[in-house]
């Protein structure tokens, strides 16, 4: 686990994985994103029986397999080979989706370019770039009970991705019920409520994450 | 009796193809991929078609072979991205997309193949895949209408299958093979292995042979791997 | 099999069954109805693969099974115990229902209380008496390909129950492709085409037919 | 870790019940029934139950107990005959009924467990079904909405599940069981075996572990037949 330094400011990758973990409960059936939200896996606490859920079509995914293990027709939703557990099960994508949409899965862990402030997420298309598609964003933003987005606090140009209103394509409207960036935490009791800024990630100061944040949150 | 096994897929696609017409296509990504009845589509040359798959396969390979030899028309996906071709028939206005998320997919052509011609869901609400379609509300929610996909043919790759047709999938190369078996006129099944009937349990078929009408053994098969992902063997 | 005696005018019940067995083709997933329906099981030519259908949830009806293989697992929608075969395949109740509601069984067989000219069916329910329910029967004339009824020409009172409209509530609209009765044949080619009379039975003429008819038909 | 399973009906319904919910319950006819929990929702006296199965059971057997002690004010079932206590109560009006064909049943309880509250069907189009329900015309063709059958709680029947609530059923014993596990807010299960993670095949679960809440083991069963049918042994 990476252990914070006291120097550089925020939090990492696999810290910020290791922040949206904690929200996991036993017995939590959960969905990640590709990207920082995968790491999550690497962070859930021992004795807790979490069962990942993979959009095409698996429930219980299993480590990346040893290389004479590998298989191809046992792969995730971002076409990693990976392996089974013993209480892994199978099944075709609509099945798969008929639990996410159906609201069978408790959480979502996911990436995000825009988050609004009223709880809208913009996570697949930049006009003007070629887009590659939704693929099961659309899908588990709507159906799954909560969602966690876990993304950098602002761009690479430094623009704030929290924002008032999404300027993006939206994946879904006001389903975000929590955001884990490199800097702070926020939350929301309920998708009627405001964020409110939870927690600070070490060296942060409430007063820069209201700078780099132009969303408007309880503070 | 009746047989459904053909000789190879040009055989189990005779009759078939036309140009113009719908196909939904199976697999997820390069797993669980119709290859060798992607094969006979690119040989059998129609075009102007539209294809209903979750992915548009990568360069040369799956669907990308249709691509190159620009015979779709029409894609209608969740997810293209890995594909070069398909980057550059689309900027160029050589190729119709129509995004549709990923369980919608699904749910669309299942719902084809029971028979629906729409169900409601809030997946896309409030997003640009809602431009166009009709909303109700239910229970004081928003939800918007998605409309079946009904296809002239599926190609659908299984595991094993016996002579009537019915057939299995092997770990998560079953993804939208099983949904999208029955949403076409015709289904089309190309699998690893015949086996005798009494071998599968019935129990546990995946597909009925109700919804298989043709198949062929496309055996032996290259099995492709987009990203390869491994972890070391502990030291004994 | 019952060989008509040349005494007694018309069809048997056994008889009807064998005649609605003629429509049967290689490869066909047939549903069949309680009563006379079952009976067309009896008929299925040497040689042809039939494949029985029955809505709670199996493809490949096997014969009843032998007094100790009996098993409470395994009815028919009938509720009788029946027996597999090697090429059966067990379902959910929804499944079972996406494969008839989907067009993908070729041809069902059902009685009927009436059939309307306009191919209108009515086969589940009489006002004043109690009700039972319908079952599968509006699922199955909804969806299948091709529908066949098989019934008593008349009432036990003597009632024409091929009429030109149906009188009790309906089952389905314009749904019926063939009509097999103890005096007559009734087919049509699509259904935008009236009913044509195309077969007697034994020792009925066609006035006869037209005098318990009150239909309108292509003689 | 959670821990599903049960050590009977009653614990595993603790909390659950209220006057006035909806329960969607198993079975065929009496193949395939929740018997040990219907028979605790019977003892804990809950009233005024809405219930969704495709039959009311037989007189003192499966549902029909529940009829007999006046605890269902509404069923929502295709078939309802060989009752005469449930024909008693409706006739003196004692009882609702909704019928609702069988295949648009499993549909609404598929519908509801998938997120999907409306979808369209033609069954029932023209008929006494339709009536108050919203028509749309797809294709050039008349459809009728149906609504998916959101319960409180679903009850099925299974054969054998692991811990984690992989279920799997037997023969035509699965029937209403497989699409109503998703239906309710909470799906309790009773099976014959509770067997050990890793025992059953991961391509053949019925009803993954995610939609299964609660668990108990419900055996020993005496399976009831309505219709003994059999036939005789060919003489040797």
């Amino acid at each position: 686990m990476t252990v914070h330094d006291g120097l550089t400011k925020g939090w990492t990758r696999d810290q910020m994985a290791a922040r949206a973990a904690q929200e996991l409960e036993d017995g939590f059936y959960v969905n990640l994103g590709i990207g920082i939200p995968t790491l999550v896996a690497n962070h859930v606490p021992k004795g807790m029986q979490v069962t990942l859920q993979s959009e095409n079509g698996m429930l219980g995914i299993g480590p990346f397999p040893y290389d004479d293990e590998v298989d191809p027709d046992l792969i995730n939703a971002g076409k990693q080979t990976i392996s089974e557990l013993p209480h892994s099960a199978y099944f075709g994508s609509e099945e798969s989706f008929a639990m996410i949409r159906g609201g069978h899965i408790n959480l979502a862990v996911l990436g995000a370019m825009e988050i609004a402030e009223n709880g809208d997420i913009a996570n697949w298309m930049i006009p003007g770039k070629l887009i590659k598609g939704m693929g099961g964003a659309m899908d588990l933003v709507a159906g799954v009970k909560k969602i966690i987005v876990v993304m950098e606090h602002c761009s690479k140009n430094g623009d704030p991705k929290f924002i008032p209103a999404c300027t993006l394509p939206l994946t879904g409207k006001n389903v975000v019920d929590m955001i884990v960036t490199d800097l702070a935490v926020f939350q929301r009791p309920d998708r009627n409520s405001p964020f409110k800024l939870v927690e600070l990630a070490p060296g942060v100061t409430a007063e820069e994450v209201a700078e780099k944040t132009t969303a408007h949150y309880i503070a | 009796m009746a047989k459904k096994l053909y000789s190879d897929a040009a055989a189990a696609l005779d009759g078939l193809l036309f140009d113009g017409m719908t196909i939904c296509a199976g697999g997820f990504g390069l797993c669980g991929i119709p290859d060798k009845l992607i094969d006979a589509v690119q040989a059998s040359g129609v075009k102007n078609l539209t294809v209903a798959s979750n992915n548009a396969g990568v360069q040369g390979v799956g669907l990308g072979k249709l691509l190159e030899t620009r015979q779709i028309k029409k894609m209608i996906s969740s997810y293209v991205g890995e594909n070069k071709e398909f980057e550059r028939q689309y900027l160029a206005g050589e190729l119709e997309l129509e995004f549709c998320p990923q369980g919608t997919l699904a749910e669309r052509c299942r719902a084809a193949g029971a028979g629906i011609p729409g169900f409601y869901t809030k997946t896309g609400v409030g997003t640009v895949i809602a431009e166009g379609k009709e909303v109700k509300i239910f229970n004081g929610e928003e939800y918007i209408l998605e409309e079946g996909i009904f296809a002239d043919i599926s190609i659908i790759k299984g595991w094993k299958a016996d002579e009537t047709g019915n057939l299995i999938f092997r770990k998560t190369a079953r993804n939208f093979n099983q949904p999208m078996a029955g949403a076409g006129k015709v289904c089309i099944a190309e699998v690893e292995e015949i086996v005798p009937a009494g071998s599968l349990d019935p129990d546990c078929i995946h597909v009925p042979g109700v919804y298989i009408n043709r198949m062929i053994v496309g055996a032996p098969y290259d099995k492709k791997i987009e990203f390869r992902t491994v972890r070391e063997r502990e030291a004994a």
